[in-house]
């Protein structure tokens, strides 16, 4: 099975065949020896990649793998190499997925929200304040763009992942 | 001795208590809220009480609730911890009228040293140099433009009643003083309902050194020695040590005597700590005093072989010190790193959740104190602080090496740490040298974690990607195929993992 | 210094030594048998390299794979731990005639000190008093007769090329020797291919008192200080402290000085222990050297602050000593309990399995080296020491209450371990006064375990057994009534666990 | 729902009735507050009563719960108090269910067997030796009776729970 695995922008083939039970593996075609063994269900694995030991998690997700190594984590699109090819034949690009939406990473009390409707918003520019663990939490803007909706109040509790301001 | 005490609060710092109370053979007793039934310090304690819903505001903070609870549950004495009531006068006072022992200092000394322009003025007439500033509120805007002038720019405004960076503000030039004092008075106001401001001299990048004392209820005070505490990110602390790389035995000896003085000279007892600033010539001003068991205590812990926490209890108990300060003695270097529940890759915002893998570091010079366990929950409603990670070194180079390698041991998973940050700031070039000031985050770390990507780790990542992908496909064939796809499914190791998938969709 | 060595090792050793390399710099090489694959010190290592299946003799004892993998790996040293090969002079002479480091003593000190009869003789040569008895191995049992009458009985007879208690025996009567010599060589000959015997003076409740001793490869040689390490069950240690509740300071010096005499009679470098027993009238002889890293050197790292094993590593690249004599000091009290995988309720047999739960110890004055995950296996193979719980104290009862503090703490389930056993130990009143002697265990503890059922505690068994078969009874119903049976039974918490079962079954 | 629960040769009575959601538990008879709650799927809890505190692992057995806790393990044998009644009243007694085997508690090599065929034996005394861990175990008796049977030699590489010698 050949797959392109792609980290923030970069890309990478990864090629597995198994031959008597005992993979194979290539990456970006070169064979390397990989040993793995699950330390303990069901995401944490321990790998010896030409005799280098990782002690790793991996956590499928939807639609990309998180892998968590060195105390640092890393999100990984996969695709089978046909797929691959034929999307770049097509001129089918990646699709930037930036959601037009400012969600709260994580659960809350509103303190405020710093733009109205209609205001443009430069990235960096801050959006709202969320209170959690007795601190306040400034959420900022990630790009440029212009406010649609506000959809709290302030001194409203939110839940993780909950939508405060809709751009256009 | 006590044969049990209650102790006032939650976390990391009760699992401490828990673990001085069982060391002194006195029996721990634990207060819960409703979101903490599972939480490590009801599992430890002896026993646990239920006090009320998750807010603090509704327990931890309850007053009246926490005093029924220890008569109730036959306590002797009251330890507040840190954080919550640690500080409150009335609660010490309270605890002491309804014949309860306070496990900390007096409620005079707190109230004395609560109030930053009273504890000023005791300090300033006890001859003990200050930060130069106002002794006096602010009363009017000419007033502060007048002070401001005489002590020169940049100069701090606080609020008198404040803490935590809350109603504080540097002004460089005289323009914009007007307006920040109407600011920091009105933020003092909603945060601590006390809009009382006072103006101090801005040092710049200065050293934050504290000296921990610790004394009886027989007058007698000795000093611990200092913690260097200047690594702080938004007015908190992140990583302490001791001693610290620029004071030396004379240094220790003055700072330790000035602070036993100024100990002396609020009447107090038990444990404390009296804050200090160091300019660059290694004068000190007293900053402020923390009435209470410090976060940083573990590292005075470490170079001492002094237990702080269970001389506090033998101290409120009755008993006189165990040391005198001539049996306090220092041995090595200790560093604390705090850890956080909170996100360096992004913005150092608070992660909560289901800490669903965890392993501490161990082996030589380690200590762990938190208040942790596979399976436990990080609420939303309390502290940050999950942890701490304590290394001690014969010398500071293998602290530091100690710590990095600590670090480097500690899995937590499911929720975001500052563990990466800590590496980071441990492999700084100045933060090796001892170069340190309480500027050291902002001037070096201004954009947090950084995040670099190394191409020998994302090959090794797309790697691993791979394979999981590769053994999850393999496992969904043969369980389609074969009849045991149930138990398959039900091994398949790739679970969605929900709280993930928000981490990198924040922002917009 | 090196830049990378190979850990001939597994389990708590190796990640102990692992540990030590990170501190340094080193990249640190495991090496794996068939059933370590997932083991702890596989996971921490940066690299590792299998060797073979898992019986030691074809994978840890096998010199010349180990030689290979280490010149394959482009390590410059081999740290042997303690136990396999550690004290085998042919494995060091080999290391080092393949251009590669050692890390330990010189092969020519190790075959010298291994042989306890040229041991003797030595120290006896340089002026250091024996244990009374013979130096030369017994011809005819005539001969053996009269050196008995002459020392006196009892007398010990012992294996020339023995250790841990083969081809051991105490004779108390003339009438008994005959045949405990012709047992002792014959059990010697089997377990060390050498049938020689010598006679030593059977002291009565002896004290087993060692010296940690250092020596760079310059000639330098200095001693860390003694270990009391009497608490012996069968000959193996099962607790050790430092310093030694009868040691002062004087007495600590001469043994010092003895210790460090007798290394250098024998050419010693490296990390090292001379053993001595220590009568009712506090006369000490030596007894014998172990020539490696011990079990038990993390006491005297907490005591003195010093690495042994980075100091280790630092000699046999060449470096000097850190210290001298005179820096070293030693502040408090440590103890190390030996956490064996044997089931002390059923007479201390092997107990294997996986460790379906682990929760370590922490906070202060807690230092856990253990080769344990939450889900690791315990493998027949090898030595049963699976971890070690050491606690530092400011004094020797801090020591003790911390320790029964951190075994309370400490949770490994699926494997029994001498945990329980350890508490009753420390709470013995003997123990607690200091009297030791390595008849301790088998005086006061006759029996193994003292197995008590508290009628309190009893009681809360049946309840929370009746709690979880209600719950489980619920579940069960609500499964077959409702439609997510499946669901319902993946999660039932009731398990049946096989391992347990076999238990109490054991005996007829 | 009533249980009589048995661990060596005490018996407790435990009753549970469940009014509103929440449960009520009598020990021997009398009113006790129990709150419980699962630490760690699937054997994990913590339980508090009377507000005392207990950690507690709490594995089933095909016929008892292991109970572990303070360090300590237990094991549990329950009954509903009608069949506990019902056998009773019946004359029927509890079996002891001594089996007339040795088995090895531990996978090991034999390294040699004590006894012979027809040979009496009694309590305490020594069965047969394995090695396993380095080192050597003695398995003794656990009460008096004549060997039927040994089904081991020395020299055999032995698994868990192998039976080695068969009693009358």
């Amino acid at each position: 099975m050949k797959y392109v695995a792609r980290i923030e922008d970069k890309n990478y083939q990864i090629d597995i065949t198994e031959a008597d039970g005992r993979l194979e593996v290539k990456l970006n075609g070169k064979p390397i020896s990989v040993d793995f063994a699950q330390i303990k269900p069901p995401n944490f694995f321990s790998f010896l990649v030409d005799n280098i030991s990782f002690d790793v998690e991996i956590i499928k997700n939807s639609e990309s793998y998180w892998v968590n190594m060195n105390g640092r984590k890393y999100e990984c699109f996969l695709e089978d190499e046909k797929i691959s090819r034929l999307k770049d034949i097509a001129g089918f690009k990646k699709e930037i997925l930036q959601e037009k939406e400012l969600k709260t990473p994580m659960p809350g009390l509103v303190l405020a929200i710093e733009v109205k409707e209609g205001d443009l918003v430069k990235t960096g520019q801050g959006v709202a304040i969320i209170e959690a663990m007795k601190m306040e939490n400034e959420l900022k803007a990630k790009f440029d763009g212009k406010v649609k909706k506000v959809k709290v109040k302030p001194g409203q509790a939110v839940d993780k992942d909950e939508v405060l301001v809709v751009f256009e | 001795m006590f044969k049990k005490i209650l102790i006032a609060n939650r976390g990391e710092i009760a699992v401490r208590i828990i673990r001085a109370c069982r060391e002194l053979g006195i029996k721990a007793v634990a207060v819960y809220s409703e979101i903490d039934r599972k939480s490590l310090h009801v599992r430890m304690a002896d026993e646990a009480y239920f006090i009320g819903p998750s807010p603090s505001t509704a327990s931890y903070l309850n007053m009246e609730k926490l005093i029924e609870v220890a008569k109730k549950a036959g306590c002797e004495g009251i330890h507040p911890g840190y954080g919550f009531l640690a500080e409150n006068s009335a609660f010490a006072r309270k605890v002491e009228e309804q014949g309860l022992v306070f496990i900390g200092p007096p409620a005079s000394a707190i109230e004395l040293l609560g109030d930053k322009m009273a504890a000023r003025k005791t300090m300033k007439k006890a001859g003990i140099e200050v930060v130069p500033g106002t002794e006096e509120p602010l009363e009017t805007e000419e007033q502060g433009l007048k002070i401001a002038r005489k002590i020169g720019f940049p100069i701090l405004i606080k609020a008198a009643g404040g803490g935590g960076g809350k109603g504080m503000r540097v002004v460089r030039e005289e323009k914009d003083l007007k307006e920040a004092m109407r600011a920091c008075a009105s933020e003092a106001k909603s945060a601590f309902a006390d809009a009382r401001i006072y103006i101090e001299k801005y040092l710049e990048k200065p050293r934050h050194v504290e000296i921990q004392i610790l004394g009886d209820k027989f007058g007698k005070v000795i000093h611990l020695g200092e913690r260097e505490c200047s690594i702080q990110r938004r007015h908190q602390k992140v990583i302490e040590e001791s001693p610290s790389p620029i004071v030396d035995e004379k240094m220790r000896k003055k700072m330790g005597e000035t602070a036993v003085k100024a100990a002396k000279a609020a009447g107090y007892y038990n444990a404390g700590t009296m804050e200090f600033l160091v300019d660059s010539d290694k004068n000190f001003y007293f900053l402020e005093a923390n009435t209470r068991l410090q976060v940083e205590h573990p590292v005075t812990e470490m170079v001492t072989g002094i237990d702080i926490a269970k001389e506090q209890i033998r101290i409120a108990s009755g008993s006189p010190l165990s040391y005198k300060q001539e049996d306090v003695s220092w041995k090595g270097t200790a560093i604390e790193c705090r850890i956080y529940a909170e996100d360096p890759e992004n913005n150092f915002l608070p992660s909560t959740g289901m800490v669903s893998h965890y392993e501490e570091p161990a082996g030589p010079g380690i200590r762990v104190d938190a208040g942790l366990y596979e399976g436990c929950e990080i609420p939303i409603y309390y502290d940050p602080i999950i942890g701490k990670l304590i290394t001690w070194g014969a010398n500071r180079d293998e602290a530091i090496q100690r710590m990095k390698r600590a670090l480097s041991e500690y899995h937590i998973s499911g929720v975001a740490t500052t563990i990466p940050f800590h590496i980071q700031v441990l492999d700084n070039e100045k933060f090796k040298r001892g170069e340190l000031s309480t500027h050291f985050i902002q001037e070096e770390f201004s954009q947090g974690l950084k995040v670099t990507l190394e191409e020998d780790e994302l090959k090794m990542v797309a790697l691993f990607a791979a394979l999981a992908e590769y053994q999850n496909k393999k496992r969904v064939q043969s369980a389609f195929g074969g009849k045991n796809s149930r138990v398959q499914e039900k091994e398949n190791p790739w679970k969605m993992e929900g709280r993930r998938r928000g981490l990198r969709r924040f922002g917009m």
